[in-house]
């Protein structure tokens, strides 16, 4: 176990490393998702004022659109000289490999989410310190949940054709439970009455969820990567 | 291997016109159709629900009758494609 | 695998038989009171709608085993299975929308949580066929992992959909349903029921033709 | 970390096929290696010699036969076993936007590298690159990159080597250099399987060639004259009037199967 994570952490470390050196990663997902949001303020906006109770919604479309771009990065990444390979062939649990990546992804997720949670709040009026903790609780879950899934289908699509198009197509519906609990979580939040009580039911349901992606992926991540 | 496709395309041609024809002929058929005349409540729905309730089952039928025929169109092809094979492995190398 | 080859034609007659009945007992049976004669559409779309689930739980197990034992069969069944849930699912979401049409008078409702979980589950395993058809060669063990996530899915997709869609209660149809109008659905069920097995019959057969196809290619080629 | 070299000292591939849909990439492929040994492994583009040392490696599952290393399949051998194998693989598995030392670093710590501060010095002098251990890998040229990951698949003492085109990119001295340091793996009882090209530098440095063609395993047979000639003899040999061509019908290759070793 202690010898999982410690492969799994030099994993992310390498990762974050990496990314260090480049920044590719953080520079386009954050300027992906501004995009984005730019989009969603002409079609959300009207009249000079945003459509009420869309924000939570536009929130984690972002999440979801920049977390797609940057898992196909990530393992694109991986590809180039068939690192990913070189992982798997090291005498490491399979396991490990899946968490040192997930934990990369989640960070860098993280960052990205640091920067976009406060544009949302000040581009769609959305009260984002009215219940700080409970929040980033939502948003620790949520992403937490879709990277889970995400991290897995991207590793094994990495061997995959048209692997760009099939990593949506096949994430989105098997997260629709995450962004449901996140979507309804956050709204409850920012509703002009704040139903907090909805917020942590939602939180709970998150991190249920949470384990059981992790559970699976952790379970079928070994015997899918082999070829 | 062009014959076999024009094949295939004269039982996609062949399916679209029967498809075609049993549903014009079943659009015709329906507002006879005795069995929403002889009851009355329904005439005073605002929408009428036979269209509703003939496309749904005409949908289901369809949709199973066309995998059906796709399944025994695969399922035909690939038992060819075996004998074909087989009896290659069979024949001596040339 | 031969019980299974005997078992089609008589999957098939009992599926012929049932199927041309149906109809006559689905007219005879009792006009709902509210919903009228739009609610017969139930007859055809709940069985179909559980034809679909079935399949989804049958694609799970078969590619669970699949990806432990790695045995040829269990991916055919998995593959049969993922293909009649979209064919029976897009049974459903064609007829669902109809029906919610009359009855709700829109096409789509998002409240209906079965409604919403049906076109989850159908485009995942969509998405699923998308995989085997244009992921390459091996995308048959990325495929079974997709779904087991699906399958192990269903019910937290249920509960979320049934959480999200707050309006109406749920309510167990089937269960309080009148007897006049039981014994159709089962009728109808059961048809279906039977027409399923002998489309996964066959289509596993498909699979296992085409396996055996390559084999003999493979064996040319020697 | 227990990975010793006594852990297994043959490889021994048994009838191994491996089919990519209708195509075979390797059919009844039967080979042997031994400790202190460098079998050298030749043939055309596209004959399946990376498919081979994929198999050997375990990252490529055989569709029919087994492979052995020692008197036991890499199933039973588990995690472990992987720790016991170097690859230098076509692709190079270096991350471009690391250092020469930050890669070497990395994977000491993957694979539980022992002395690794001196291991990783060492791995960088024999690399001749101990004044540019502080560059990102993607400055590096091609013949450096290649120098560098053939330390980074030997840095943890693999039991097994398995090289797929080592020489790529060298020059004539780093080839030579090369060649030295196969032959102190050799000599110090490694198992060293070796696909290249390069006929001239191989020639005199493997003790066992073996060749594939169109998947199909063919011996070159020993002898006196050189390695090229012995190739191009077993290639005609086979079949005399297309070489290259994957002739599966012709005459000799049902034969040529058997005379394997």
């Amino acid at each position: 176990m202690t010898e999982i994570i410690r492969a799994a952490w030099l994993i992310a470390v390498k990762d974050l490393r990496v990314e260090a050196r480049s920044r590719e990663l953080i520079y386009t997902t954050v300027f992906f998702a501004l995009s984005c949001l730019l989009v969603f303020a002409f079609a959300f906006v009207r009249g000079g004022r945003p459509i009420p109770d869309t924000a939570g919604g536009i929130l984690w479309v972002v999440i979801v659109f920049a977390g797609t771009l940057a898992l196909g990065r990530t393992f694109e990444r991986e590809r180039q000289t068939d690192t990913l390979r070189a992982l798997l062939l090291a005498p490491v649990e399979r396991p490990a490999v899946y968490l040192g990546k997930l934990a990369a992804v989640l960070l860098l997720l993280a960052a990205v989410e640091a920067l976009v949670v406060p544009v949302v709040g000040v581009l769609f009026q959305a009260p984002i310190a009215r219940a700080p903790w409970l929040l980033m609780g939502l948003l620790a879950a949520g992403t937490l949940g879709f990277a889970a899934v995400g991290t897995l289908f991207a590793a094994m699509l990495v061997r995959a054709q048209s692997r760009d198009v099939l990593l949506p197509v096949l994430l989105y519906p098997v997260t629709v439970p995450v962004i449901i609990g996140g979507v309804l979580g956050t709204r409850a939040i920012f509703a002009p009455e704040p139903d907090f009580d909805t917020a942590r039911l939602m939180l709970t349901m998150l991190v249920f969820f949470d384990g059981v992606f992790i559970t699976i992926a952790l379970w079928v991540f070994g015997p899918v990567m082999s070829e | 291997m062009t014959a076999a496709r024009r094949h295939t395309r004269g039982w996609w041609i062949a399916w679209a016109l029967t498809l075609v024809l049993s549903g014009a002929a079943a659009a015709a058929q329906a507002p006879q159709d005795d069995f929403l005349l002889a009851k009355p409540g329904d005439i005073q729905e605002s929408l009428p629900a036979t269209p509703f309730v003939f496309v749904a089952y005409a949908f289901a039928w369809a949709a199973v009758a066309f995998y059906v025929f796709w399944m025994w169109r695969r399922l035909a092809r690939v038992e060819k494609e075996l004998a074909e094979v087989r009896g290659r492995l069979q024949s001596p190398p040339r | 695998m031969r019980v299974a080859t005997r078992l089609v034609p008589v999957l098939l007659v009992v599926a012929v038989v049932m199927l041309a009945r149906a109809p006559f007992l689905i007219d005879a049976a009792p006009y709902e009171s509210t919903m009228g004669l739009v609610q017969k559409i139930f007859y055809f779309h709940v069985p179909s709608a559980l034809v679909a689930m079935t399949s989804a739980i049958v694609c799970g197990i078969a590619s669970t085993v699949f990806l432990i034992r790695r045995r040829r069969l269990a991916d055919h069944v998995a593959l049969a299975a993922a293909e009649l849930v979209v064919v029976f699912g897009l049974i459903v979401l064609v007829t669902g929308p109809l029906w919610a049409r009359k009855a709700w008078g829109a096409w789509w409702v998002w409240q209906d949580a079965r409604l919403t979980i049906t076109l989850v589950m159908w485009m995942l395993f969509a998405g699923y066929l998308l995989l085997r058809r244009f992921g390459g060669a091996g995308s048959e063990v990325l495929a079974a992992a997709v779904a087991i996530f699906g399958t192990a899915l269903v019910p937290f997709v249920y509960w979320s959909v049934n959480i999200w869609r707050t309006q109406h209660p749920t309510t167990d149809v089937v269960a309080t349903l009148p007897p006049e109008m039981r014994w159709p659905l089962r009728w109808s069920m059961l048809a279906i029921f039977a027409l399923s097995g002998a489309l996964l019959i066959l289509r596993t057969q498909l699979e296992r033709g085409r396996a055996e196809l390559e084999d003999a290619y493979a064996a040319v080629e020697e | 970390m227990t990975a010793s070299r006594a852990g297994f000292d043959a490889l021994h591939v048994q009838d191994v096929s491996r089919l990519y849909g209708r195509r075979r990439a390797l059919s009844h492929v039967t080979l042997s290696c031994r400790a202190g040994e460098i079998v050298g492994l030749f043939g055309p583009n596209g004959a399946g010699k990376s498919t081979l040392l994929g198999v050997c490696a375990t990252m490529i599952r055989a569709t029919a036969g087994r492979v052995l290393y020692g008197d036991r399949e890499a199933r039973e051998l588990g995690d472990a076993l992987r720790g016991r194998i170097g690859v230098l693989g076509h692709d190079l598995f270096l991350y471009g936007d690391l250092t020469a030392r930050e890669n070497l670093e990395f994977f000491g710590r993957l694979y539980d590298v022992p002395n690794r501060r001196s291991r990783i010095a060492a791995a960088l002098e024999h690399a001749r690159l101990t004044d540019r251990a502080g560059d990102p890998v993607n400055r590096f040229s091609r013949g450096l990159r290649q120098r560098l990951a053939l330390e980074r698949a030997l840095l943890h003492d693999p039991a097994l080597v398995l090289l797929d085109e080592p020489f790529t990119g060298l020059d004539d001295e780093s080839a030579a250099q090369l060649a030295v340091r196969l032959r102190a793996l050799r000599d110090a009882g490694a198992i060293v399987l070796m696909a290249t090209h390069d006929f001239d530098t191989a020639d005199g440095l493997v003790d066992r060639a073996a060749c594939l063609l169109a998947g199909r395993m063919r011996a070159i047979p020993a002898g006196s004259d050189r390695l090229r000639e012995r190739y191009r003899r077993a290639l005609t040999e086979a079949s005399p009037t297309a070489p290259a061509a994957s002739s599966a019908f012709a005459p000799g290759a049902a034969s040529a199967r058997h005379a394997d070793d």
